[in-house]
């Protein structure tokens, strides 16, 4: 099993998660971040005071999943939250031991 | 100058000059008018009090009322960051309460009654209204005989206590709650009151004729100066020019703004004193010149700053109806709308320029906006106050003498407030201290003072 | 006394001494001064309508239709969670609405006109305005001869539907909406109106003298007995003295509350009935007792508690508004600065102490605050209207008297109250049921309830 | 009718009508008996200005400004999402500015003025009174006798300048702010003066007997039908009908309605023109109006969607507010719950079912409330002002006949306001643009267009 | 080590940190998130607009234990989080490789 | 590639993340959240009801790393977000697998 973590442009939210659904993923867990990375923020004035933004608002979503299933995640993750423009993020893959479902004690594929 | 002890039946000639200040320089007539409509209206052959006037002024305090709860608060606590919204939010509303007691405990009397000697009268007034000891539900004002004593004193409370409020935007963030109580005490008592009389109660400046037609001076560089004071005694907050310290809502900051003006019209319009046409008068000034400002702040910032924002915007809305204050009653609606365009442009570049070159920490600016815009607003009142620049003042009126004049009431609140605010901040600083621990401050006041937080989504 | 059916023409001692009341018992001659000054202004020869006390009950009205619309649900919705905030913010609304239309359609006529048996008259009015069906614009009131009808009518309005949706504090976060607003339908017929027929439309206790000048009993011990009996009834939170149920934005609630000051002068003032001497007295003892108490609370719990918050602050100016509601007409504003510090300390006390001990779930303290604030209120109005201690009752004023009077009206009205409020409670828990259920309740009546989210940020 | 120049001295016979249209009809007895009150409060023989009512305008004016800072903004900025808050705020804040410049320099005079040629007065007013150049602080109305003329000016500019904010509804989230302040300008000038003039100022409307007691088609169909057109012209929000747009905060748009619901009786009674009976008959019917619709949309949602939400009672109280503002002053209570009953069930159709038929992005549903409901409170005016439904209009009235001319009203309104708006979106199109970019659009237009963010937690 | 992440209904909090202190850990760090899974959601109304919201407020509970504490861990967070109602969440089990306490310096089980 | 994980106080993010930029690391990626440990919380108080609040706001930081990078990029870290007081922060060093940049597809190192 993996954890496949993605970071998107908030706004792509819907298409991928639906993306997803369609391969047989059947959760996922969002959380909203602030992103640095090559895509730039932009200035706030308020009164004398300026501030550089420097971090941009984004999603980062986590799905655990199946070995089998990491390459088509990543694709579809990759077909949908792409827009082409600096800024659509990353996906990371981290290896995963062990699942637990809490409600029924499932473990492993069978809790996914 | 009367200096007779009989409260209420003293100074005639005085209390009648203040009353055609406050009713806008209508003279005499206006007020045997207004006696004469009274009497028609006297529950009792001698009662002055006219019920149409007496409405307004009962809605005009309820009007600065709302200025000091919520609108102050909010347009000041919008602009920190959220770990400090209740310091403001208590700040505020803290100081309002306290005013209102020291006001009708022996402000009101200190302000607006008379002192025996003649010589201490042209700074302070008397002992006799302490605990408000000789008013009754039935009398007249002394001051305004056509509303009823309480109200008069009510009215000029809110000034008082919401004038001590509009400091506190000088040392948001880092102010110690326990001193800052102390202090307001003492300014008011020290540095309000004695400037409220001096200019409105008979005191030196009233007799040279000052104009100050709803608190250029006593409220607006009085509170300016004191708060510029004390953003230098108590010192910059931690991280200041380094960290990001972004409003932390503007919403809140709009009501405020937008409440503020709502509740102006109390403060101006009602300074009046009835409900006439010095009271649209003042009504249609506030109007242009909040309007002039609002838009001159906002299109000065989308040119130079490149973005017309909602908080220059509000903020010169806010230097507008400071410029105007002193103003009201005196200006034409056109003066108005060229002041509140001046105020909108110079407030501007004092709270992004000015400051920025001083290098202090005034976290609300409110010496770039009630200091400087109150300023603008007393000379700006010598000038538009002409006839033939659309003003009250007759064919007799000496703009260049009225200029001095103004120009002396202004130096005179900055150095006695300044120096007297300087004075008490020192002492209270010794006494109780006046700024919280820097982990306290980093925390934030909300939950190290006031032990609760603002917002739990 | 009269009891002659024919609206308007009848009752005039009666209506007599209800303006004595409302004017601050200034008597007859205060009564036919009006009418005298309204002759003067009169559009013909018989009505006696002032425009000056008409300006200012329209405005004393709007400024209760501010406690009602947002205030109240500012300051209650802020107090919650914020899974909660919508159903505040819909019952405070809703129940101002039904409110409305209860009093337009029967609740007017039933509490403020005349039955035709003197018995039953001691306790419920007549029917003959049932749909208003008798005022006309040009009327003037047949209870304030000063002002037209229909604005009377609207003023009172205000105070029933208000009253109402005070009551919602008590048992907040649980409660079943459609439940709640039968309730409400039947609270203010069979409550609110003859208790506020008894002691301000001719029934038994007027007829005994209580002193109630804005509402101490009819409004604020009744909503607090029956938020006390619902809270009861209903039962405690899911969690409660467990989970943490911190405020979600006492921002709001400081707007709620300063809204809540600022309507208070329509109510207290308002009740004086015109714009006169005893307006001024409503207001300046409204401002002290209000000060007073919101800061005796933040310094009582400063002192015992650590910190200085501004929940206590604000609940402490709750407080005192309520208490000197009774007393605004009838005490000198010392008097009202004593009546507003023992309000705020004890008032502290019930929300912190007794409500711990008594182990009820009065969510949002209005039994603590409506309901301690209120009975200290009539009560404190007997003593503090005394002339000797700066209040309006001249010499032949029986301090003692009144006290038993005054206690007569608490008891009664908490013994009415609360009987007829838990009756009520049962029978819609049995129609309607009363509460959510648990699983709606921890997801938050917004969502399940309402089908929206307070905040999508 | 007489098109003398001299203003201030003709159109005597035309004021008169318009007073009668302002003051409920009570015609011209009420209006000489004004001027008896007036004259016996006279500060000099010959003034009309009567306290009471002044200080009831100067309060209607103050409520009137509540509505435009900040409710309208709040009603409005909660509905849309937090990254487009301030743009919101913003907008209605700068709009209401920029519209009290516009009247005070050439508004008024061409609404309210009389026009040399008897031709085009049917149409538009005169420019004597460009820059208010013939007012003075003492001078009556020549419009309303017993006001100030600067406070019937001031209360006449709130109603404009509040106007043009409501129509930022319809196409929030998108526009081009340098394009909406232009079009402002151009349509307050060219749709809002003209329909003033012809409805109120003695144009052909008004020649008609047209009844619009505070601004049912020169307000509330004018914006709504100049928000349909611009949603059309500037086209569907990026997104619109897939992504969600929830409302960022219901609790900015409670208390933005439940302000507008304050300030509105400054708008409804406040048209009286007077403190008298015909303020309170629009209060009351305001009261009942705006109760009834808010329940009536509530139940409704509650019956059709299953939930009652706060979002349906707030829009039901301002569709309420909208349908009873033509009405106020000519319909009786029980009319005025009849008519909110109707508007708040066919506004909610309007909002759910017409909108999603017809497939136009009114942002904020601004066609829906103001357009609907102001056509359905224009023509139920005609209907409950009938005394045999409970309304003023006596004997003689002819309600088909006055159904006719209220059609007439609404379709000129209708037509003129849509062609004419349509006209000066095209041109600012042109000329400004109207839309913000895609990529602005998405990262919303508070931090690209106005450089800032409404929240910083 | 391992770092124990758990998804789980925001009311359970209180619980699962108490039983987690018992158990000896130490520290544990706590983020807002907003879970997808078999747990339906809800539908809201704004006037017209009607929108199916699909995702649930979760937290999510991220701890780093030394490997014997795991199962216990597991066992600690899966009977206090359970409701037995769909939507109690999962927990997930990641290999981590070192820790280091900032203030100290001190690494790994030192550092936990 | 590692993932390195870290909690900090809140006010330290802009010299770490200055820190980090210094040797190179091009994008991280921010959270918000709670933490409990040995730092306390505080106590507030609501009219009668007192509430020990025991989670202390905390950012987390994430950032993908080339392995060689991990050593300096924790150093970067302790020696910018140490105040020396309890509560300072813990960082948590993780395999991970894969990382795609999602606007070209580019992955692993490439994609940092
Ligand atoms: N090394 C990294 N570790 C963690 N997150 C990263 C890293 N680099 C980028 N990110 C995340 O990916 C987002 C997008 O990266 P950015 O460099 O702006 O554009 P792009 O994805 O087009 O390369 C960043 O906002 C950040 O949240
Ligand atoms: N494959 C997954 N990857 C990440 N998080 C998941 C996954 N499946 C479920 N979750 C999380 O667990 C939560 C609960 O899952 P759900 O299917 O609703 O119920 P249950 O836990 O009873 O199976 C979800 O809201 C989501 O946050
Ligand atoms: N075992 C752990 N697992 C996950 N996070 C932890 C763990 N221990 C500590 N933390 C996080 O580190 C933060 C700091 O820990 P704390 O014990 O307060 O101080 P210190 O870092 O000085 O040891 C905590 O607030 C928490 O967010």
């Amino acid at each position: 099993m993996k954890l496949i973590t993605a970071v998107i442009k908030p706004f792509k939210l819907d298409e991928v998660r639906e993306a997803l659904t369609a391969l047989g993923v059947m959760g996922l867990t969002v959380t909203e971040v602030k992103g640095y990375g090559r895509q730039k923020g932009h200035t706030e004035i308020y009164r004398g005071a300026e501030y550089a933004i420097s971090f941009v608002p984004k999603l980062k979503l986590e799905v655990a999943v199946k070995t089998e299933l990491v390459d088509a995640v990543i694709e579809a993750i990759v077909s949908k939250a792409k827009t082409g423009q600096i800024g659509d993020g990353k996906i990371f893959v981290y290896p995963l031991d062990h699942v637990v479902r809490i409600r029924t004690g499932e473990t492993d594929t069978e809790a996914l | 100058m009367d200096a007779s002890n009989s409260y209420g039946h003293s100074q005639g000639e005085q209390r009648m000059s203040l009353i055609n200040r406050l009713t806008g320089a209508f003279g005499v007539g206006a007020l045997s008018a207004l006696g004469l409509a009274g009497a028609a209206l006297a529950q009792d052959a001698e009662s002055t009090i006219v019920a149409g006037d007496t409405a307004w002024m009962l809605t005009s305090t309820v009007l600065v009322t709302l200025m000091a709860v919520p609108a102050i608060g909010l347009f000041y606590g919008g602009l920190v960051r959220s770990k400090n919204m209740l310091s403001v939010l208590t700040q505020t509303f803290g100081i309002f309460a306290l005013g209102c007691l020291v006001w009708l405990l022996w402000g009101y009397s200190l302000a607006f009654t008379s002192n025996a000697s003649e010589a201490t009268n042209a700074f302070i007034g008397g002992f006799d209204q302490f605990f408000l000891k000789m008013s009754t539900p039935d009398a007249a004002s002394p001051v305004l005989s056509n509303i009823p004593d309480y109200v008069f004193i009510c009215f000029q409370m809110t000034f008082a206590a919401l004038t001590a409020s509009l400091i506190v935007g000088g040392f948001a963030e880092r102010i110690k709650y326990s001193g800052l109580l102390a202090f307001t005490v003492l300014w008011i008592t020290l540095v309000y009151v004695p400037i409220a009389h001096i200019v409105w109660g008979g005191g030196f400046l009233f007799a040279d004729g000052a104009l100050d037609f709803a608190g250029g001076t006593v409220v607006h560089i009085n509170a300016g100066i004191a708060a510029l004071v004390g953003a230098i005694i108590v010192g910059k907050r931690v991280g200041y020019g380094k960290d990001a310290m972004p409003p932390h809502s503007l919403t809140m900051t709009m009501i405020g703004a937008s409440l503020l003006w709502v509740g102006w019209f109390g403060f101006n319009a009602g300074s009046a004193g009835a409900a006439n046409g010095t009271a649209g008068l003042a009504m249609v000034t506030t109007f242009a010149a909040t309007a002039a400002a609002a838009l001159a702040w906002h299109f000065a910032e989308w040119l130079i700053k490149g973005h017309p924002s909602l908080l220059g915007l509000v903020s010169g809305a806010i230097a507008g109806l400071v410029a105007v204050t002193p103003a009201a009653g005196f200006v034409g609606p056109m003066g108005a709308i060229i002041l509140g365009l001046i105020a909108g442009v110079l407030c501007f570049f004092a709270c992004t320029g000015l400051k920025n070159a001083l290098k202090y920490d005034d976290s609300l600016d409110v010496f770039g906006v009630h200091g400087v815009g109150g300023i603008i607003g007393a000379l700006g009142t010598a000038i538009f106050a002409a006839a033939s620049l659309g003003g009250v003042k007759g064919d007799d009126y000496d703009m260049m003498a009225q200029l001095m004049i103004q120009l002396k009431s202004v130096g005179f609140t900055l150095v006695y407030g300044g120096v007297v605010s300087a004075v008490l901040f020192i002492i209270v600083k010794v006494l109780f201290g006046v700024r919280v621990k820097e982990d306290a401050e980093r925390e934030g006041l909300d939950i190290t003072t006031h032990g609760e937080r603002a917002y739990n989504m």
